[in-house]
C-alpha cells in the first residue's frame, strides 16, 4: 500500500495517476481518491481513462462527487484491509487534507509505505527547513511517520531539465536531513528523457501529465 | 523580480497581496476561493499585519470598509453566493470613496449553483450589483501571473482613484497551478491618505460617509463620482488584440480567452483569418480594442462561461457595424476547444445568422 | 468664577437636530465628557450607525466613519484592528444593534474586540417613524404592533445585553438609564469603565443606556422618564452584568 | 453674579431641567428663540447652589455652571 501526501498543489494526484498506471500492466491495482480538501483537478475526474486501463478508482458516490463536501468513499475498511492487489491513496493537500488519513488509520495495514511528495518550487517547500516543517505538521496530523520522499520538481510548462534537476538536488538535501530516502524523482513526459543529463542518484520516472489547465 | 514559483491562483493573490502592502485581510470560506484565506492565514501573522476571520461575507466587506476607513491596504474575497452578500459593503465603500480590493472566484449560479467555474457574475461586477450609480474598476485576468501583477494594479489603482476594484476571477483560474514570479516584498512605496478616519491628532475632524440627505449635496456627489469614472474610463483601459488584421474575431476574457486562444490557433491553422480581443479590464470596458478592427472585421463571436453577458458591452462597442455572436457554457462547464471552433467555422461559413 | 460645567471638547458645537428632550444628546455629552477626561480625544474614531444617531458624526468632535445599518461592530472591528492603539467606539440603536446587526455584534463580543459600544434602547425604531424594535416590550403599541406586541404574534422583547454577557470575549457589560441626575452620573461611570476596559485591552466592552423617545412614544419629555423607570426599568434591569476581575456588581 | 448660564440659541424647551433643580429655581421663561422654542431660565441666580444637576440633565448642552 502506498499513500501519497504532501503540502496543496505538490502533484500528488499526478504522481498517483502515474503509479496506478504502472502497477495495473502488473496487476490488481485500487486508487482511492481521498482528496476531501480540493474543489478541483482530482483523481475522480479521471476515473474513466484510468478505469479502461484496469485501475479501480475508488471515489465518493457520484452525487457528492462534484460537491465540496468532505465526504470519504464507502467500503474503506474493505479497501484498506485487502489482501489482494496494489492499494494507491491519494490523500488530499496539507495538513487539512491529511486529516481525513487521521481519522482512517486504525484501518491502515501496519506495513505501508507513507510517501511525502515535494516540488520545491511551491511556497510551502521551496527551501529544505520549510519542506522539514511541512512534513512534520503532515506527519503531526496523521499520527503516522512518513517512510520516503518523492521529488516532484516542477514549474509546470516552463519546467527544464535545469529547474528540475536544481529542485531535485533540493529535496534529496531535504532527505538527508531528515533521514528519509527519496524513493524516486519526476520528470514530465514533455521533457525528452534522452536529454538527462542527471548526476544525481535518484531514479526517475517520467509523468503522463492528466491535469491540464483549460 | 524574484524566482518563479509554482503556484495556485488563489494562493498567487494572497501573496501578491501581501507584495503590494494589503494591511488587511478579511475572510469567510466559501468554495472554490478557500486556499486565499488558508493562505493569508498562514502569511499575514508572519509579516505582523492582520488576518480575521468574520462571521459572514456581510461582515467581512464592512470590515474592510472601516480597516480602509483608517487607512490601510483592505482585501476580501469570495464567490458568487458571498460576493452577492456583500453587495451592501461594496455600495457604501464606492459611495464613501474609499479604496479596496475585492476578489471573486466566480462559481455556476443562480443560487447555491455548483462549485465549478463560471462567469455568470460578469452583470454584477461590470452594472453595480449594489444599490445607487457606482462603478468598480474590474480585472478578468486569464493567467496566474496576470493574477499577480492585477493584484498589485487594483491596490494601485484603488488608492489613486479611491475606489473599490473587483478582481472577476473564476473557480478554474483559483485552482489551477503556473510558474509565477512576484515583485520583491519592499518595492511598494504606501500613499499617504490625509482623509482616513486615524484620530484627528494635528487636524480637523475627518469623516467617512455615504450619507447626503440634501438632494441637491447628493446630485453633487454624483456629478463627481461620475467625472472619476470618466476619467479611469480614460486612463485606465487595458485589452489584449491578437491579429488585428484578421476578418473574425472571438472575443472572450479570463479562463475562456485560453481556450478561445487555442481555438483561434486552429481556425488560423486551416487558413482562416481569425482574432481575439481580451478585455483585461471589464470596467471600463475595452471599446477601443473594437474601434481598432470594426473597419474590416466581418463578425465578432463572444465566449463566455455565461448565458450571455459580456456579449451585451460587446454589440454596445460594436454598435451594429457588424453581426456579433455569442457561445457560451453555464453550471460549471468550461467550453472546449472544439465548441468554439466548431462555433467560430459555422459562422465563418454564413451558417448562423447575426 | 470658576466653569463647574460646560461643553466638552469631544462635541462639536452644532446645535443637534434630536427632537426636544430625547436623551440621544445626554448619551452624547457623556461620551464625549468621558474621551475629554480620558485625554483621547485625538486618538479616538466613532461610529456612527443608521438610526436617529446616524448624524453622530456631525456632533461628535473625533474622527468618525458612518456605517451601514447593524454594521458598526463589523467597521469598528476593521478599524481596530488597523489601528490598535486607537480608541474605537460604535454607537448604536436597538434597532440596528439587537435586529438586523445581532449577528455582528455577538461576534464582535465573542471575539473580545477591544472596542466600545454604547447602545441606546428606546424600544423602537425611532428614524423610520417608531416601528417594533426587538426590544419593544409586551403591549407596547408602535406603528407595526398597532394593537400592542403581543407574545404569539410578534415574538418577546430581546435582552440582547444579557446575552452578550455570556461572550466569553465580553470583558464589560452594563446596563444603564438617564432618567434622572442619579442615573445619569451612573451612565457617565459605566461608559468610562467601558473605555477604560477597552484602553486596558481587556476586551469587548458595552453599555446598554435605556433611553426615551418623545416623539414615537406620544409623551411630553418628563412623561417620557417616567415612563421608561416604570415600564422598562422592571423589564431590563440595570447594573453591572460583567466587569474586569470580577462579576457584576448592582 | 450669574451662576448657571443659559446658552438659549440652543435650548428646545424641553423641561428636563426644571424637574431636577433642587432649588426649584429653573423653570420655563416667557421668551422664545430664533427657533420658536421657549427656553428654560434662571431668574434667583442668588438661590442657585452650583449643583449642576440642570446641566447634567440637559439633552443639548444649554447650560454652563460657575462658582
Amino acid at each position: 500500500m502506498t499513500i501519497l501526501v504532501g503540502a496543496f498543489g505538490s502533484g500528488k494526484t499526478e504522481i498517483a495517476l502515474n503509479l496506478a498506471l504502472r502497477m495495473a500492466a502488473e496487476g490488481n491495482v485500487s486508487l482511492v481518491d481521498l482528496d476531501v480538501v480540493t474543489p478541483y483537478f482530482r483523481s475522480r475526474d479521471q476515473k474513466e481513462a484510468l478505469a479502461r486501463h484496469g485501475v479501480r478508482v475508488i471515489t465518493p458516490e457520484p452525487r457528492v462527487a462534484q460537491a465540496d463536501l468532505p465526504s470519504i468513499p464507502s467500503g474503506m475498511e474493505k479497501v484498506l484491509g485487502s489482501e489482494e492487489g496494489k492499494v494507491i491513496i491519494d490523500v488530499g493537500g496539507d495538513t487539512m487534507g491529511a486529516r481525513v488519513l487521521g481519522s482512517l488509520r486504525r484501518l491502515l495495514p501496519r506495513r505501508h509505505s507513507l510517501l511525502f511528495v515535494v516540488n520545491p518550487f511551491r511556497p510551502f517547500t521551496a527551501t529544505v527547513e520549510k519542506t522539514v516543517t511541512e512534513l512534520r505538521r503532515i506527519e503531526d496530523t496523521v499520527h503516522l511517520r512518513v517512510t520516503g520522499l518523492i521529488a516532484n520538481s516542477n514549474l509546470g510548462p516552463r519546467t527544464t531539465w535545469e529547474t528540475l534537476l536544481t529542485g531535485h538536488e533540493k529535496v534529496l538535501a531535504a532527505g538527508r536531513q531528515l533521514k528519509l530516502p527519496v524513493i524516486f524523482g519526476t520528470y514530465p513526459c514533455f521533457l525528452n528523457g534522452n536529454g538527462v543529463r542527471s548526476n544525481l542518484d535518484l531514479p526517475l520516472m517520467p509523468l503522463q501529465l492528466f491535469m491540464f489547465p483549460p | 523580480m524574484g524566482e518563479l514559483l509554482l503556484m495556485k491562483g488563489n494562493e498567487a493573490i494572497g501573496e501578491a497581496a501581501i507584495r503590494a502592502g494589503c494591511q488587511a485581510y478579511f475572510a469567510y470560506p466559501i468554495t472554490p476561493q478557500n486556499e486565499l484565506g488558508e493562505y493569508l492565514a498562514r502569511r499575514m501573522p508572519e509579516e505582523s499585519r492582520v488576518f480575521l476571520q468574520a462571521e459572514s461575507e456581510v461582515a467581512a466587506i464592512n470590515m474592510v470598509y472601516g480597516a480602509a476607513g483608517a487607512g490601510a491596504r483592505a482585501m476580501t474575497s469570495s464567490s458568487s453566493p458571498g460576493i452577492s452578500l456583500k453587495q451592501e459593503g461594496i455600495s457604501y465603500i464606492a459611495a464613501a470613496e474609499l479604496p479596496c480590493v475585492i476578489v471573486n472566484m466566480v462559481r455556476g449560479g443562480p443560487g447555491l449553483g455548483s462549485i465549478q467555474p463560471a462567469q455568470s457574475d460578469y452583470f454584477q461586477a461590470t452594472k453595480g450589483g449594489g444599490h445607487g450609480d457606482y462603478r468598480l474598476i474590474v480585472f478578468g485576468p486569464s493567467t496566474i501571473q496576470e493574477l499577480v501583477d492585477l493584484t498589485g494594479l487594483a491596490f494601485e489603482l484603488a488608492d489613486k482613484y479611491r475606489n473599490p476594484v473587483m478582481i472577476l476571477g473564476d473557480g478554474a483560474l483559483g485552482q489551477m497551478m503556473e510558474p509565477v514570479e512576484f515583485p520583491a516584498m519592499d518595492e511598494v512605496t504606501l500613499p499617504l491618505k490625509p482623509w482616513a478616519t486615524t484620530g484627528m491628532k494635528g487636524r480637523p475632524q475627518n469623516v467617512i460617509n455615504s450619507l447626503h440627505l440634501d438632494p441637491e449635496d447628493l446630485d453633487r456627489h454624483n456629478a463627481h463620482l461620475q467625472e472619476k469614472y470618466r476619467a479611469i474610463a480614460r486612463q485606465e483601459v487595458r485589452y489584449e488584440l491578437e491579429n488585428q488584421d484578421a476578418d473574425y474575431f472571438l472575443v472572450a476574457y479570463g479562463t475562456t480567452a485560453r481556450v478561445a486562444r487555442n481555438a483561434m490557433h486552429k481556425a488560423q491553422g486551416e487558413g482562416h483569418r481569425v482574432g481575439l480581443i481580451r478585455p483585461v479590464t471589464l470596467w471600463p470596458f475595452p471599446d477601443a480594442a473594437f474601434a481598432k478592427v470594426l473597419d474590416r472585421a466581418r463578425a465578432f463571436l463572444t465566449v463566455e462561461m455565461s448565458a450571455g453577458q459580456m456579449v451585451e458591452d460587446v454589440r454596445l462597442a460594436v454598435n451594429g457595424r457588424a453581426p456579433v455572436h455569442f457561445y457560451g457554457r453555464t453550471g460549471g462547464v468550461i467550453p472546449s476547444q472544439q465548441e468554439i471552433y466548431e462555433a467560430l467555422i459555422k459562422i465563418i461559413q454564413g451558417g448562423e445568422k447575426a | 468664577m470658576k466653569q463647574l460645567f460646560g461643553p466638552p471638547r469631544a462635541l462639536q458645537e452644532r446645535p443637534t437636530h434630536y427632537c426636544p428632550g430625547c436623551t440621544h444628546g445626554i448619551i452624547h455629552r457623556l461620551i464625549a465628557e468621558v474621551i475629554d477626561e480620558l485625554g483621547v480625544q485625538e486618538k479616538t474614531i466613532g461610529i456612527a450607525p443608521v438610526g436617529c444617531s446616524v448624524f453622530a458624526y456631525d456632533y461628535f468632535n473625533v474622527d468618525m466613519q458612518q456605517a451601514a445599518h447593524g454594521r458598526a461592530p463589523a467597521v469598528a472591528t476593521g478599524i481596530k484592528r488597523v489601528l490598535p492603539d486607537r480608541v474605537v467606539f460604535a454607537y448604536q440603536g436597538d434597532g440596528d444593534l439587537a435586529s438586523i446587526g445581532a449577528a455582528e455584534i455577538i461576534h464582535a463580543a465573542s471575539r473580545g474586540e477591544k472596542i466600545t459600544v454604547i447602545f441606546v434602547n428606546n424600544t423602537l425604531y425611532g428614524m423610520t417613524g417608531g416601528q417594533m424594535a426587538p426590544t419593544t416590550l409586551l403591549t407596547q403599541k408602535t406603528t407595526t404592533s398597532p394593537l400592542g406586541r403581543k407574545e404569539g404574534q410578534h415574538g418577546f422583547p430581546l435582552k440582547i445585553t444579557e446575552m452578550l454577557a455570556l461572550a466569553a470575549g465580553a470583558a464589560y457589560v452594563a446596563r444603564v438609564s438617564v432618567h434622572n441626575p442619579t442615573h445619569i452620573a451612573r451612565t457617565r461611570k459605566s461608559i468610562l469603565e467601558a473605555f477604560k476596559t477597552q484602553i486596558a485591552g481587556r476586551g469587548f466592552s458595552i453599555v446598554e443606556v435605556l433611553s426615551t423617545c418623545p416623539t414615537n412614544w406620544g409623551l411630553s419629555p418628563l412623561e417620557s422618564l417616567k415612563w421608561l423607570e416604570e415600564n422598562m426599568i422592571p423589564f431590563y434591569p440595570l447594573g453591572v452584568l460583567k466587569a474586569p476581575g470580577g462579576e457584576g456588581m448592582k | 453674579m450669574e451662576r448657571v448660564v443659559f446658552d438659549e440659541e440652543r435650548c428646545k424647551g424641553c423641561e428636563l431641567c426644571t424637574a431636577v433643580c433642587p432649588q426649584k429655581i429653573v423653570h420655563m421663561s416667557d421668551r422664545f428663540n430664533s427657533k420658536g422654542y421657549r427656553v428654560a431660565t434662571v431668574t434667583d441666580q442668588e438661590m442657585c447652589t452650583s449643583c449642576t444637576l440642570c446641566a447634567r440633565t440637559c439633552p443639548d448642552v444649554v447650560i454652563s455652571v460657575y462658582r
